[in-house]
């Protein structure tokens, strides 16, 4: 659409992505040493922030990762821990 | 008194609408007029949030915007990134931010005149223990504007945010650096 | 494919950056809930909490990867309606109608299009997110929210106590219109959650097919957002929230809780049921046990 | 040249109806309209028409399901009277506020309270600021003839707006008369299959379907409408006139007139009362009365124009309303016909000034802003164009 | 003298509905609204307020829900905007037609589409024909003083009519300031508690409530509901006296007027951007303009002889308005002024005739009398009482 | 007092000359709750065949004896909730509020407002007279019309052969409300009907209490009009309509038909059933084993 | 030929409706004018039921009751008791009716022309098994009023009722007598 | 109330009542000597036309029924016949 004739609003044009990775005051730090692979964190992960890499293991991505933490929570091994932002890591 | 214009710039979750209405609190208590209109957004946590506060002797009848605003009350520093957060701010008008940085680090704009500066994330931290710096930069607020009594802002923060808040402000008052004039 | 597969597979429908909160059990919901569902997908999401995080969009800019839409607060389910016809008659049988709406959406303002369709076997996958609230306007209460919770419009007050009702289950609710396939899912119990979406999504190229999801809210219910999914499993193992799913062959309780957790237990840590009285603990008990026994009955365990 | 079959006047829309091939027809019952839904049920049950014909529960849910089968790009159909137009008033509104092109009749009848079945046109009159065209009908044949024009019409794409082909109640619906059914091929020839796709949900051609939208934007896409609805009188006109060569009928566009041209005194009719007032101004005019009729064919864009041009150099009008319009204590037609004639007054400068939708501010220099246009028209005496209070 | 608080528009609304102690409150949740409700249901669930209140699981359960309330004499509120508004319009039509006082706050919302959930007049704007009285506050004090009022007006004998209390979603309903609360002592003394038995559902004194109605019958009702209407402004005059000889406050009735007398220009402003019109006009007359601000206070009944008035003399005139008339290409209430000064016009003889509803016959010889009425006065240029075409 | 006592003292609280027609099912309905629910009662007919009869009156003159309102089709419920609690908040409990809607009014238009009354809980005592479809704008399906038959909107065609969906079963998705009482009744059962009507104005004092009772219509059916008990006998006999109630000691089947009637028996001579096929037959009568299979269950019979 | 106004005057379930619709679908295939609307009261089997029903060459433009009927079809003679059912018939007006009583019983107002008087309720039982006087007494009105062609009006009798009905119409046709002309 | 003032469209005044025995065709009547009075006529009787006697008897009343029928055929003892208007009583 050259120019919009605002007919009917709608949304074509991108996807609409906020900054969430700002909000995050702790941050999840996977130690390799201890994850199994299980994938439980990145299953529930609301953010979809944990992928499966090509090796099959999980990596966290934090373009969004919000911190919410349930990713420690829920890690059967107790492979993540959350450490504040801006701290070390 | 002719009345003052403020915009509030801050993050969802900083607390800075409950800051601006306990000072139409503080003013009215004081005998003195005020409004403040928060601006909806997508409001959610950690996005930018506006506000239009505004103080006078005389009925304020306007329930506008602000273009103009004579302060800015900034809580977030990363804020002065965005176009919005400067845009109008009057000849001479005043700058009241959450910060460490330098004028120059905060791109602080020509026409600004008297530029205050207070770490209010540290003290807000300190006292409270989470970067909820609303109380805090109100403590600034009252040192470099005349708006309201200082004694007024302060009880009224301490009746509604508690002693711990009023500590936050009070620190403040006293941290408060010009670092333009 | 086990359902970790799937779920490491598939892509991810939804914008990366999505404003709800953290920890938001809502959002987990609605990704999961796409990611199987696929682009071949139309997607539904009423005002609430997924729409206001942004899943339809802001300005020229959408917030999902697939065609979406808006309905009312009330008319998903007639909405859909109409799409999901029209694409059947398109010969297009493929594409998915696909609805992920809030408990307010379902069981109250658009409770009465949403019987309707089910009525009429319209070949929808209807997803509820159950967060027991209208979270997006503040977190008031809805029908389904539990009795004695606090909420914006059923404080704990001096003399009403938080809500005053039991919460209305709509899931067996709905199986009693005669669905293609109803069922409860629990984003703690990730692979029967998937295989309900998956079975749903089957369903729906037949009929209507209904799965009302257990969603903690950290914001309005006041717990840790890193407690989303810890929240979630008590609901489940304290009979709270029972799995169970209705299909051709009948009822059938998907995980059977040998030693079910008491709700004492499951209302603590939780902000909403902080002033619960004995009285009202006891109730919420009772309902659960009544409720349970009548699933079990059903499924016909007696 | 069509077949001549003796119809009532849902019948007749019914039969217009199905002439456009709808892709899918909503069904709720209500008197006086329930025999259009029911007719059109018996042909698809029968397999004379190839629509969907889904059977809902209310007419909110009657009104959402045509309004998601346009989303997928169909044409559609349902009608309704009175509390069924009411209880849909919610999706209702946001079917011309998408633009989304349909037809929908309403056999018009009063509003409860006080209880009642019978006819009025209260029920579209109350929701003729929702943003459809509506256009009331006299007699049968025009119903018919104008539920296939109406597609046309609300499909052109310079219009894209819903349309209400309004009848009343009863004395139209329930009347039975012979008319003139234009042929299948006919019609289709005149009214091409449907095809808008500026709102289309399809999984190879993801958008969002009205996402959110702040003022500024939302008053674009409200001064878009307006503007549309400003394009009807023309293609209004065009498809009279298309209509006319092909089927040997001209309505004569957004208002007919009769033995207006000599008449010192007018009277304005809707919908089924014009036959009787064209009988009372023929009576009129053998009583030495030079008397003349306007029909208002379409209340929704109201035709001030041609109104007020109708009137002009007349000693005396009335308008016959059956509504009434409570904010005037008088007849809303009435009422909008005065407002049709106030630029002859040459009094002042003014003008229609819309701002704040949506959320957007209106300003102090806003407000100022057009206080100085009046300041720099305020000798015309004219009506200015509407000004927006939109920042590009 | 009451005492100060510092409130938001919306709380200034459940403080001022809460000082009528009414017997029954519906709460449904809507931005921009909600916290009226939530605010209310905070006093009730502490005791503070002794009110029934009802969780409703929609707004048109909460239009029906005080409805059944007020059958059984009850004095009622609630508050919606936008959609809320929209889905309860059908109950919404019949609380006024059934002449029910009663007492609802809009924070007024723009409609989707486009989505959206910011401010804008629209909402209300497009349901003003369904027999409400509608009133736009300005400032959070006019919002508490006028739920107040809006009370009195609703329930005075020669009324009866439901009242819409509208302010700006947003720009007032979270606009913060000081209000003046009235003393519970001084509104008990203000507003007597409620009587009203025109329509009670009663065990011990039998009636229907709303039976079958002939159309004949029907006009009647409605007549009698357009001639309530218009005893509106003068109700409106004497309980803004009355409130303001009581609490200081006065308002001016049904419009208010600033800087007017020597204006040239003026402009007309609703609900709360009127604050930022009459800076605008300070500002205008700064620079030389002879500005001046009518604010329409009361748009149902629409104040035409007032606005007329008012207009004068004046050279020229604008009118904000914050939604649209789709029909007119305008805003809604540019469209009402220009009706109200059609009769400056002076060109015809001519009035409004209303005939036909609830199933009433509008006869050629009907419609040959008003022709008759119209030939008979044709020389005197004046509008007419509005014809009924009711047949004793 | 024995039932026939009852209503042999009872006084009828209806206009003698009504205008429903000849051997009507809801007349007799009508009739029978409101001689039970006697003077102190608040009466509700929303649209459709018993206001239409004229209970609601005409003119100046009432259809009833006692205080009577037509709600909306669609508010029903919502309505009375208001009328209840003021005459609870008078402290006047004595007062009945009762409704008696059509299928149209309860399980559509006003579907919504009767699950939000009942999840609420509100005291209302609700009467449904089924008769399975909207009389009186001329016989329409509803959603609770059965399968195959023939209505004005699902007439007999070439290519559709009446109506499509089985009925929506009202009265067991309303007991999944948790309300005080819900239970199913049949002009043909009296005894167990005005019992019935008994508990229901007993129940509703404590909250709401809903009663589906089935309501032959010999002009929109098809049969002679002396056989509305008959036909009404034969639904209960086939389980086509079975008979139970739901109150505080859980489901219970009223009337355990030994040896059912099949449907096939039970469709005979009504002629709106006159062209269903033996697959349509044998869906019905599949419908109606499973439902009462359900019914079984919950009422622990299994 | 100037429009005819007919009233027809009957009760829910004897078919008066059908009847009218059945004489406009006549005059129509006649290549006349014709139209004809139902008054709803609320209609129920036994309640008086009203019709307006109009024929002539020109179009028939007004939609609206009849207040001075050229004719009244009654179609059952317990009608005449009510003062709307000979409101308003013009002088010289028609009046065919189904009944077998006297001109004095059946208190024929002064104005009237011709009347005329058949038993359709007989013939009806005799054909049809029922008292549905509707098409029965259309014979009386196709022999009375030349508005119709009758042969067209039997056939369209035959083609939508059938032939007992159309047997119901001939033997109407010929029975029918004129008490008073 | 004296005169109206047509605020509220209420009906106070009396009962609406049709004359609903102008739709009988066939008539009920009762045989005194098969009836039992068991009642059952009376409580199917959609009109409540057939009423209890102060000698518990029951008795069919005239101004009212619509002549369906129903309660000759529900009559256990047949005691009821449906005999055409008009005709012979
Ligand atoms: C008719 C109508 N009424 C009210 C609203 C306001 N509203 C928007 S979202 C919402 C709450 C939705 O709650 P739910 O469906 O549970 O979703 P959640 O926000 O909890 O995710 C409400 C009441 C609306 N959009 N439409
Ligand atoms: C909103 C609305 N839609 C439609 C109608 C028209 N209407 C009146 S009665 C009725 C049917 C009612 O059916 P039901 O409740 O089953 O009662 P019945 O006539 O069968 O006794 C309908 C659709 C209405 N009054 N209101
Ligand atoms: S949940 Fe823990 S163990 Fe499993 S993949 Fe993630 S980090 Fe590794
Ligand atoms: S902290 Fe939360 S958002 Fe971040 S990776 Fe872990 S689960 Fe995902
Ligand atoms: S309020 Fe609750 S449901 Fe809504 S986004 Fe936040 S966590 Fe999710
Ligand atoms: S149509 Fe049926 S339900 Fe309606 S009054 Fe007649 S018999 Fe009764
Ligand atoms: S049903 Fe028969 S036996 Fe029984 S009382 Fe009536 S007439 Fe007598
Ligand atoms: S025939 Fe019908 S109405 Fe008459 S008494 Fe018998 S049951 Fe009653
Ligand atoms: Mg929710
Ligand atoms: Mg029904």
């Amino acid at each position: 659409m050259a120019e919009r004739a605002y007919i009917t609003p709608i949304a074509d044009e991108d996807l609409y992505v906020l900054d969430t990775a700002s909000w995050r005051v702790y941050r999840p730090v996977m130690d390799k040493s201890k994850c199994v692979e299980c994938g439980m964190c990145m299953t529930y992960c609301p953010v979809r922030a944990i992928i499966g890499t090509d090796d099959k293991k999980y990596k966290i991505t934090y373009d969004y990762c919000k911190g919410c933490g349930i990713c420690a929570a829920e890690c059967p091994r107790k492979a993540i821990e959350m450490v504040l932002e801006g701290g070390a890591e | 008194m002719a009345m003052k214009e403020i915009r509030l710039h801050g993050r969802g979750g900083q607390g800075a609408v409950k800051a601006a209405q306990l000072v139409v609190r503080a003013a009215v208590t004081g005998g003195k007029q005020a409004q403040f209109i928060p601006f909806f957004g997508v409001e959610r946590k950690g996005s930018p949030v506006f506000g239009y506060l505004r103080v006078a002797d005389e009925p304020i009848r306007r329930k506008t915007q602000i273009y103009t605003p004579d302060m800015l009350l900034i809580l977030d520093d990363s804020l002065v990134m965005l176009p919005e957060t400067y845009a109008g701010l009057k000849e001479g008008g005043v700058i009241i931010i959450n910060s460490t940085k330098s004028a120059e680090e905060l791109n602080i704009p020509q026409q600004a005149g008297t530029v205050a500066e207070v770490d209010a994330t540290a003290i807000a931290e300190k006292h409270l223990g989470r970067n909820i710096p609303n109380t805090t930069i109100l403590g600034a607020f009252g040192k470099v504007s005349d708006l309201v009594d200082t004694e007024t802002l302060f009880s009224t923060i301490e009746e509604i945010f508690g002693k711990e808040n009023r500590k936050c402000a009070e620190e403040a008052y006293e941290a408060v650096t010009i670092i333009r004039k | 494919m086990s359902y970790i597969d799937v779920l490491r597979e598939a892509e991810d429908q939804v914008t990366p950056g999505a404003s709800a909160c953290q920890g938001c059990g809502g959002e987990l919901i609605l990704r999961t809930v796409l990611q199987i569902a696929g682009k071949n997908t139309i997607l539904g999401v009423p005002p609430g909490c997924m729409a206001g995080a942004g899943s339809v969009g802001w300005n020229f800019n959408s917030g999902v990867r697939i065609p979406v839409t808006i309905p009312l607060l009330d008319n998903c389910a007639s909405l859909f309606t109409g799409i999901s016809q029209m694409y059947q008659r398109k010969g297009r049988e493929d594409v998915n109608a696909v609805i992920v709406a809030g408990d307010g959406a379902t069981a109250d303002c658009g409770f009465q299009s949403l019987s309707g369709a089910a009525e009429r076997n319209e070949k929808i996958l209807y997803v509820c997110y159950d967060n027991e609230g209208y979270m997006n306007t503040g977190y008031q209460r809805s029908s389904t929210t539990t009795k004695g919770s606090r909420t914006s419009t059923t404080p704990l007050g001096s003399v009403i106590n938080g809500k005053v009702q039991h919460q209305k289950y709509v899931p067996l609710i709905l199986s009693m219109h005669g669905l293609e396939y109803c069922a409860t899912a629990s984003p703690s119990d990730m692979k029967d959650f998937v295989e309900k979406v998956q079975k749903g999504l089957a369903a729906s190229k037949k009929g209507f097919a209904y799965l009302h999801v257990f969603s903690p809210c950290p914001t309005g219910w006041g717990y840790a957002s890193d407690q989303c999914i810890a929240v979630a499993r008590k609901a489940v193992k304290s009979n709270m929230f029972p799995l169970w799913e209705k299909d051709e062959n009948g009822y059938k309780i998907n995980k059977v809780i040998k030693d079910p957790m008491p709700i004492r237990e499951f209302v603590q840590g939780i902000s909403k049921f902080k002033k619960l009285t004995d009285e009202q603990i006891d109730s919420i008990q009772q309902m659960v046990d009544t409720r349970y026994a009548e699933l079990e009955r059903l499924a016909g365990k007696e | 040249m069509g077949v001549i079959k003796v119809l009532t006047g849902n019948y007749s829309a019914s039969e217009g109806a199905a002439l456009c091939r709808p892709d899918l027809i909503a069904a709720y019952p209500i008197t006086p309209q329930s025999s259009v839904v029911e007719y059109l049920a018996g042909k698809v049950h029968n397999g004379v028409l190839d629509s969907n014909l889904v059977q809902v529960e209310s007419e909110h849910s009657a009104m959402s399901v045509v309004e998601g089968a346009a989303y997928a790009g169909g044409r559609v159909f349902t009608a309704t009277s009175a509390q069924g137009l009411a209880l849909m008033y919610e999706p209702y509104f946001r079917m011309a506020t998408l633009r989304l092109p349909m037809v929908m009749a309403i056999a018009t009848r009063e509003m409860t309270s006080p209880e009642t079945i019978w006819s009025g046109q209260q029920d579209a009159m109350s929701v003729r600021d929702a943003g459809w065209i509506q256009m009331f009908c006299d007699d049968n044949q025009e119903i018919t003839d104008m539920v296939i024009q109406a597609y046309k019409i609300a499909e052109d794409e310079g219009v894209l707006i819903p349309v209400n082909v309004c009848y009343d109640g009863f004395y139209s619906s329930h009347l039975t008369t012979g008319v003139d059914l234009p042929l299948q091929e006919e019609v289709d020839a005149f009214l091409p299959p449907v095809h808008f796709n500026h709102a289309t949900l399809d999984p190879d051609h993801p958008i969002s379907l009205d996402p959110m939208t702040p003022g500024n934007l939302l008053m674009k896409y409200r001064r878009s409408h307006l503007e549309a609805m400003k394009r009807v009188p023309e293609v209004v006109d065009r498809i009279d006139k298309e209509f006319g060569d092909k089927f040997g009928r001209y309505y004569g566009g957004m208002i007919s007139e009769y033995r207006i041209e000599d008449a010192e005194i007018v009277i304005i009719t809707v919908g089924g009362m014009t036959g009787a007032g064209m009988d009372a101004v023929d009576a009129a005019r053998e009583n030495g009365i030079k008397a003349g009729l306007v029909k208002l064919r379409f209340t929704r864009p109201f035709p001030a124009a041609r109104v007020a041009k109708a009137l002009e150099g007349k000693k005396a009008f009335a308008v016959i309303d059956r509504s009434v319009c409570f904010g005037w204590s008088c007849g809303p037609m009435y009422m909008e016909t005065k407002a049709s004639l106030a630029d002859a007054a040459d009094q002042y400068c003014h003008f229609s000034a819309i701002g704040g939708l949506g959320g957007a501010d209106i300003s102090t220099d806003m407000i100022y802003s057009t206080i100085q246009k009046l300041e720099d028209n305020k000798e015309t005496k004219t009506e200015l164009e509407t000004q927006w209070y939109i920042t590009e």
